[in-house]
């Protein structure tokens, strides 16, 4: 119990750890940077919970980039249109359309998520585009500032917070979150037990839909401006997050807050990037000491098990020579 | 009902097929044959042959139900290396240059994807990382150009050479070999070849090997092509490859379904897809859109449920 | 069995169609060869009659207005003259750039505009083009490589270039800050690899040393706004001395802005000030921020594209800007802008996508069939004398 | 008591699968408040009976009625609602939930108050179920994967019985547990007897069966036997009616004469792994070493250790010549052979064809340089597949398509291609139907006169008696009893050493 508690407070301290490390060996990294790092982590955290649905069901999913652009266009467009509402609304429905799309094909092609979401982000990218030149100027679009600053820092925060709330709801306050880390953890059995299988992916994708709506309205506000992604532009940032949910499930197994996890380890991964750039480093090595990373951390938690195995063995072993 | 699934099995195996004829006369009725002019076809084989040999190599990794998402970046090194080399010694020492630099990526790859046990999607995933920021590193940031002479090497005949070299080559080492037949073993079932006493991992490292040498040689004919190397050599090359080998109809989960013909077939139709609609002079989204939709098309019709419990 | 007939099939459709495709490969040459016969022949008599062509360009439909404009004046000349110029989507990669030329080539293109992302890609490119029969020109780009320059030059089929002193340009906008006394910028610039962008950089690298500037920080390929939002803010955090930020160049649209946006937001519009080569869009709400003070480029990005392609249709109807054909080289001068009123003049005139940059009379004075006695020199003349304001 | 309308009634119940009659005619009734015995040897129908009554799976033909009302559930979940519901011998929990959530897997909308799942209250819920087997111990709100097998067996056990049945059906899970866990178990039979419900009790234990049940049912073959009141139980009884499954003709091996020969060609030396306790015997050349015991008696791992598929913990393996065998390519380099009992996942590659199945092992002999040529392979199926006769269209149809006899000759056929000397058979006639039994027999046989060594691991105890020239029983996982071949020897008699 007690080492349980330390371990908790480890990781909620993870960043605190690498911030004050960065804090001392690079200049002009201090307290002033804390809510860049925050608002940085925004965009990235809500596609992580996006993806955070899907994942944990087994299942792998690329297109949360390209449903979040979708998402921001549609709301940037309908924001010029009809102001805040529309925004808000178009966010969601683009959101959703994706959301929606991922879910059926995935249930009525019945092929591997991973296929489908190559071949959903290939269609969301180009609709993406299409629809900014048909309704738009192009395939950006902007939005006066009065309607950026909506979801920007520091609102874009309480977006987030929002998100990790529902998302919070969703995995440990319903059936639905549940049954999804059962699939994942045992699809047959669930299915014996007469659960319908399906039906919860279906949700769960549908419910990563939300998380593309979050996604959309920061990414959108953020800088007021979005331009549409073609030629698998929108996977690259899908890899970030995604690093960022492998670890998480790794770190749940030690505190049981998928959320809260997610956001802390985007966290650590923008301190480490502001980090680097105080220290006049460019995005190069930042690239190589995110992948050792991602590298040594699933190593590690693919390997407990084994490692176990071997140390049990070796115990045996010890014993029978004492007792020889 | 046993008819039936036999009739369907056989629509399985022969849709690639079908699906390359439709394509390639559809666009060559729509492009008045243009399609097929001598220039086009070099195009189409200036292009095509990334994905090509790429698919080629891939395949062996799906056979095992493995995957490389670094092949792209590891593309972008070798040709960067390639590239220093070719500068500082000779132009000739581009082509081991760049085929070991590809190979060590593999070998790497391969023992962390056999000893770790590590997803192997997700340990390239991690390789991808480091190399995207080490072709930065070895490019210095800026773009490198190699001597003139070196677009003099890459002639049409050596293409063509490559081309049917790596076509038969592979279909003799997918179809006609120990390694081949042990790939797709091992993809239908690790633990039976586990308990027939073959060491499953030796043959995986063998394949990333393999994959990671083509992409050495990919980054190789990069540089030759163009003369240089710059940091977003091969970045689409990863996508072009699964889709090609996914379009083919070779299953991601391996196992004796996979078919070498899968590959060319895949590479094939991917390239000649997306010359004709260059030629139809479709906008780069509307080809985008269209490749899309018949992707999920194809794999729909023609994806191999029968061996599979779950799909995920 | 089935299969094996099926690839029989197969290998046979493409044995079909590819002695087919021999055939009518030769026939654009011929065409093309003889065309120019009766261009030059068309020249002797006044009777103006255009030889019908299609150029492809390799820009995309982004939002750019500068590119609308491009487009507008692309339909004004696709008037004047019987052709299409197309947008050809091209990733300027070197790969790409080859790639595009080839397929365009396979579409049967009279012409191209190219940009190459590196020197080293132009002898393939003249080689195809000489095959091929297609008449290209550079653009926005020099050739730097003396050897490959000679090799381009001698080919018949390049029409020849349309640039603008890079190096200049960045040591100018270096040279500004100097002046007005800052000492740490950041830099934000594309990916490296970009020519254009490395030329400018070796130029403001020159100002730099000679005016004790510093750069503190560096950011480059972004490919969404918030990229550069993003960027801007982890400059302002980790550099409370930060003086300005100097934009190289960007491909995606509205980092400007973005960037501008991001300093307001931290409260550090005062002391942080924006420093751009090229127009950003926005440029007049720039300005009027206070952000933005000083600005730096072509009277319109693509003013240069555009004489290119003039170049190239001169050449396809048979009448190039030479008289013999050689290629031809023209510059084109930069100017800045560093008051409100400038940047609010400017705007209101090329901010409109219809925006032309000669109107119908203008364009007849860029064709040599109407206007025999054009020259290099008197293109180099009208290019100069050119000003939106 | 027995005037009582029958709580559940079974009546004329068959199962087959493929040729194997699992169940023929089976009729039996369970009266409120008792505790149901269901004895028989291993394969004799017990678990797929109760497993119907459970509708884990349907059966062919048969009634079923649950208070005289007829019940015919579509699926477990209909079977729980009932009030039927089954504890099964394999793992049936989800390791990354916690207990309270395996407790209520599927149910979670019981504690959905208002939209939120009230977990504080799931996990009340929860540890209340625990305390109500007395498996207090478990923390409701730990992780599953935190707790060991036996908890995890009891977690089960809570989420059965939170379901308030009438009828439990207990599939030889008490193997699993320790003697505290069975305690707690037979605590929850005992309890549900009193409140009139009535229990199913699947053992391999007669000790426990006669301590818990009031009746026991015994089955062999899928037949019904008879069943016994507690009051005439007698092990000598229970033991006669389990076994003597008459044997339809003498497939087996008339000679009596065991291995003379004095070779030893393989070796174990006190090896222990996790079910395995210090085990050590010697295998000479030309002989069938037989081992018999209950399915979990760790004569299966014992197989893996063989084959150098699982490291043991202590000892080694030997070959003749003293090599240790580590992995299975040193096993092979020596000519071990192995199929395992489960054949479809581990032996053979369902999804690939015949061909590639026999070839897998041998292709360095095939192969000429790295080639392989169609037409070798071909003479080397021809060569191997022929004295097997195996029932198929040709060499390229799938193996999932053949019947498991089939199966069992392709991988027998397998490693007669490869010219193994030492056999390792796990269950050789697993699911097989007679005719296929007696050729591999006959096949075991020629091995043993062409001075091959066999070591068969069966759970069918006749066939180890009838085919083995030593038979070794173990209990749990320590050697409890080892026989030579001959005439006296019966199953009754190794049945005292198996339980």
């Amino acid at each position: 119990m007690k080492k349980k508690l330390t371990t908790v407070v480890g990781v909620c301290i993870l960043p605190f750890l690498v911030f004050t490390i960065f804090y001392f060996i690079a200049d002009g990294f201090g307290v002033h940077t804390i809510p860049i790092i925050i608002s940085q982590s925004m965009i990235p955290t809500a596609l992580g919970l996006a993806m955070a649905c899907i994942m944990p069901a087994g299942l792998m999913d690329f297109s949360p980039g390209a449903r979040m652009i979708l998402g921001a266009i549609v709301g940037g467009l309908m924001g010029n249109a009809i102001g805040i509402v529309g925004l808000i609304l178009g966010a969601f429905l683009g959101a959703m359309i994706g959301g929606v799309a991922i879910a059926l094909l995935y249930r009525y092609l019945r092929i591997p998520s991973m296929v489908v979401s190559l071949g959903v982000v290939l269609v969301m990218e180009a609709l993406s585009d299409r629809i900014g030149i048909l309704f738009g100027r192009g395939s950006t679009v902007q939005i006066p500032a009065n309607l950026a600053s909506f979801a920007n820092y520091p609102k874009n925060v309480l977006f987030v917070l929002t998100a990790c709330l529902i998302f919070y709801y969703v995995t440990y306050k319903t059936k639905l979150g549940c049954l999804i880390q059962a699939t994942g953890n045992d699809e047959f059995m669930l299915k014996s037990m007469g659960v319908n299988v399906d039906n919860v992916k279906f949700k769960a994708f549908m419910l990563s839909g939300i998380f593309c709506f979050f996604g959309a309205m920061m990414q959108i506000c953020y800088s007021g401006t979005v331009q549409a992604l073609t030629n698998m532009g929108t996977m690259t940032m899908v890899f970030k997050p995604m690093m960022g949910v492998l670890i998480a499930m790794q770190l749940v197994k030690v505190f049981d807050n998928m959320p809260l996890m997610i956001f802390i380890g985007q966290i650590v991964i923008q301190t480490v990037f502001n980090g680097f750039i105080a220290m006049g480093w460019t995005d190069n090595i930042q690239n190589i000491v995110l992948g050792v990373f991602l590298l040594v951390v699933m190593g590690v938690s693919e390997n407990t098990g084994r490692m176990a195995e071997v140390r049990r063995r070796r115990m045996v072993r010890k014993e029978t020579k004492v007792q020889v | 009902m046993s008819f039936l699934k036999k009739s369907n099995i056989n629509f399985r195996t022969i849709f690639p097929f079908l699906g390359l004829i439709i394509i390639v006369t559809l666009f060559a009725i729509l492009t008045k044959g243009k399609l097929f002019s001598l220039v086009s076809l070099r195009s189409i084989m200036n292009d095509g042959i990334y994905v090509l040999l790429g698919t080629i190599g891939f395949t062996f990794l799906f056979a095992m139900g493995c995957m490389d998402f670094s092949i792209g970046y590891n593309m972008g090194v070798s040709c960067a290396v390639a590239c220093v080399v070719a500068n500082t010694f000779h132009i000739y020492a581009a082509i081991p240059a760049a085929i070991l630099t590809g190979l060590c990526i593999g070998i790497v790859n391969g023992i962390v994807v056999t000893k770790t046990r590590i997803m192997p999607m997700i340990a390239t995933m991690g390789m991808m990382f480091i190399l995207q920021g080490g072709v930065l590193i070895i490019l210095n940031g800026s773009v490198l150009q190699a001597p003139l002479s070196m677009t003099g090497m890459y002639t049409n005949p050596l293409k063509i050479f490559l081309i049917i070299i790596f076509i038969i080559g592979g279909y003799v080492l997918f179809e006609m070999t120990v390694f081949g037949r042990v790939a797709k073993a091992i993809g239908a079932c690790p633990e039976a070849v586990r308990q027939t006493g073959i060491n499953a991992d030796k043959y995986k490292v063998i394949a990333y090997v393999i994959m990671g040498a083509i992409a050495g040689l990919l980054g190789f004919i990069s540089l030759a092509r163009t003369g240089s190397a710059t940091n977003s050599t091969g970045v689409t090359l990863m996508f072009n490859v699964m889709n090609a080998a996914l379009l083919g109809g070779v299953p991601m989960t391996g196992g004796p379904t996979t078919k070498f013909r899968g590959a060319v077939l895949g590479a094939l139709t991917i390239s000649f897809l997306s010359s004709g609609m260059t030629i139809l002079r479709m906008s780069a989204q509307n080809q985008q859109l269209v490749k899309g939709i018949i992707f999920l098309a194809a794999i729909g019709i023609c994806f191999d449920r029968k061996n599979m419990k779950v799909i995920k | 069995m089935k299969k094996r007939f099926l690839a029989l099939l197969v290998s046979f459709v493409l044995v079909v169609t590819l002695s087919a495709g021999c055939g009518s490969e030769t026939t654009p040459a011929n065409t093309s060869s003889g065309g120019t016969q009766d261009g030059s022949g068309s020249t002797s008599d006044d009777t103006v009659h255009f030889k019908e062509y299609t150029i492809a360009v390799p820009f995309p439909e982004t939002g750019l207005t500068s590119f609308e404009i491009m487009r507008s004046n692309c339909d004004l000349l696709e008037n004047a003259t019987n052709g299409k110029i197309i947008n050809a989507p091209s990733d300027l990669t070197p790969d790409g750039v080859l790639s595009f030329v080839e397929s365009q080539i396979a579409a049967g293109v009279e012409g191209l505009i190219i940009c190459p992302p590196s020197d080293s890609v132009l002898p393939t490119v003249t080689q195809l083009c000489e095959e091929a029969g297609v008449y290209w020109g550079i653009a926005l780009r020099s050739i730097s490589d003396p050897e490959i320059k000679s090799l381009v030059e001698a080919s018949p089929y390049y029409v020849g270039n349309c640039y603008e002193d890079e190096e200049q340009a960045g040591y100018e906008c270096g040279k500004w800050m100097g002046e007005q006394g800052y000492k740490k910028i950041a830099v934000i610039s594309q990916a490296k690899g970009d020519t254009t962008c490395d030329t400018r950089e070796v130029g403001l690298a020159r100002a730099c040393t000679e005016f004790g500037i510093t750069i503190v920080g560096e950011s480059r390929g972004h490919v969404q706004a918030s990229d550069a939002t993003a960027a801007t803010e982890s400059f302002l955090a980790a550099n409370p001395d930060l003086d300005a930020i100097f934009y190289v160049g960007s491909a995606a649209s509205g980092t400007h802005e973005a960037t501008v946006k991001a300093i307001q937001d931290a409260g550090r519009g005062d002391d942080v000030k924006m420093v751009t080569i090229d127009f950003p869009d926005q440029m007049e709400a720039n300005f009027e921020s206070g952000i933005q003070v000083y600005a730096y480029a072509l009277s319109c990005l693509t003013f240069d594209p555009y004489i290119s392609l003039i170049k190239v249709i001169n050449s396809i109807q048979g009448t190039p800007i030479n008289e013999d054909g050689s290629p031809s080289s023209n510059t084109m001068s930069m100017f800045a802008i560093d008051n409100v009123k400038t940047a609010r003049e400017y705007q209101t005139i090329t901010g409109n996508p219809a925006y032309k940059f000669f109107d119908e009379e203008g364009v007849k004075q860029l064709l040599k069939l109407f206007n025999p006695d054009l020259d290099e020199v008197t293109l180099q003349k009208m290019i100069d004398e050119y000003k939106p304001i | 008591m027995d005037k009582m309308e029958p709580l559940l009634k079974v009546a004329h119940m068959c199962k087959s699968f493929g040729i194997t009659k699992a169940l023929q005619d089976v009729s039996f009734s369970l009266r409120r408040g008792q505790i149901l015995g269901l004895i028989g040897e291993n394969g004799s129908g017990k678990s797929t009976a109760t497993s119907i009554i459970a509708s884990l799976q349907q059966a062919d033909s048969g009634k079923m009625f649950l208070e005289g009302e007829p019940y015919e559930p579509k699926n477990s979940v209909e079977a729980i609602s009932n009030g039927v519901c089954m504890i099964l011998q394999e793992k049936g929990t989800f390791d990354l939930l916690t207990v309270a959530k395996n407790v209520f897997v599927g149910k979670e909308e019981m504690f959905v108050k208002h939209g939120f799942l009230d977990n504080r209250e799931m996990v009340k819920e929860a540890q209340k179920a625990l305390d109500v087997i007395h498996a207090g111990h478990i923390r409701a709100e730990a992780r599953l994967s935190s707790l060991n097998f036996e908890d995890r067996k009891l977690v089960e056990v809570a989420r059965a019985i939170y379901s308030n049945p009438r009828i439990l059906v207990v599939d030889e899970t008490t193997t699993a547990l320790s003697r505290n866990g069975r305690d707690i178990l037979y605590g929850i039979m005992r309890k549900m007897k009193k409140e009139g419900k009535s229990v199913i009790f699947i053992s391999h234990d007669l000790d426990e069966i006669m301590e818990v049940c009031d009746t026991v049912t015994i089955l062999r073959d899928g037949i019904y036997i008879d069943t016994l009141e507690k009051s005439d139980f007698h092990p000598p009884t229970l033991r006669k009616l389990m076994v003597g499954r008459e044997v339809a003709d003498n497939y087996y091996r008339a000679d009596m004469e065991s291995c003379k020969n004095k070779e030893v060609v393989f070796r174990m030396k006190n090896i222990f792994c996790k079910d395995v306790k210090d085990v050590s015997f010697e295998l000479h050349k030309g002989e069938i070493l037989g081992f018999g015991g209950l399915g979990d008696c760790g004569m299966h791992i014992l197989g893996n250790v063989a084959f150098g598929l699982t490291e043991p913990d202590l000892g080694q393996v030997e070959a003749g010549d003293g090599t240790v065998i580590r992995n299975p390519t040193v096993a092979m380099k020596k000519k071990i052979a192995y199929i395992s009992k489960n054949r479809d996942q581990e032996t053979l590659m369902v999804s690939c064809s015949i061909k590639d199945n026999i070839c897998l092992a041998s292709y360095d002999k095939i192969a000429k340089g790295p080639f392989i040529f169609r037409k070798d392979e071909n003479a080397f199926i021809d060569a191997h597949s022929k004295d097997l006769e195996i029932k198929m269209q040709d060499t390229n149809q799938y193996i999932m398509e053949l019947s498991g006899g089939n199966k069992q000759k392709v991988a027998l056929a397998k490693w007669l291609g490869f010219g193994a000397d030492i056999f390792i058979l796990d269950c050789p006639t697993r699911g097989i139907d007679i005719g296929v039994k007696a050729n591999i027999y006959q096949l075991m046989m020629e091995l043993r006169k062409q001075g091959k060594s066999i070591i068969m691991i069966s759970e069918e105890l006749s066939e180890v008696i009838g085919m083995s020239d030593r038979v070794i029983i173990l209990k749990e996982g320590k050697i409890s009893g080892a026989f030579k071949r001959e005439e006296e020897l019966t199953e009754l008699m190794l049945i005292e050493y198996m339980v």
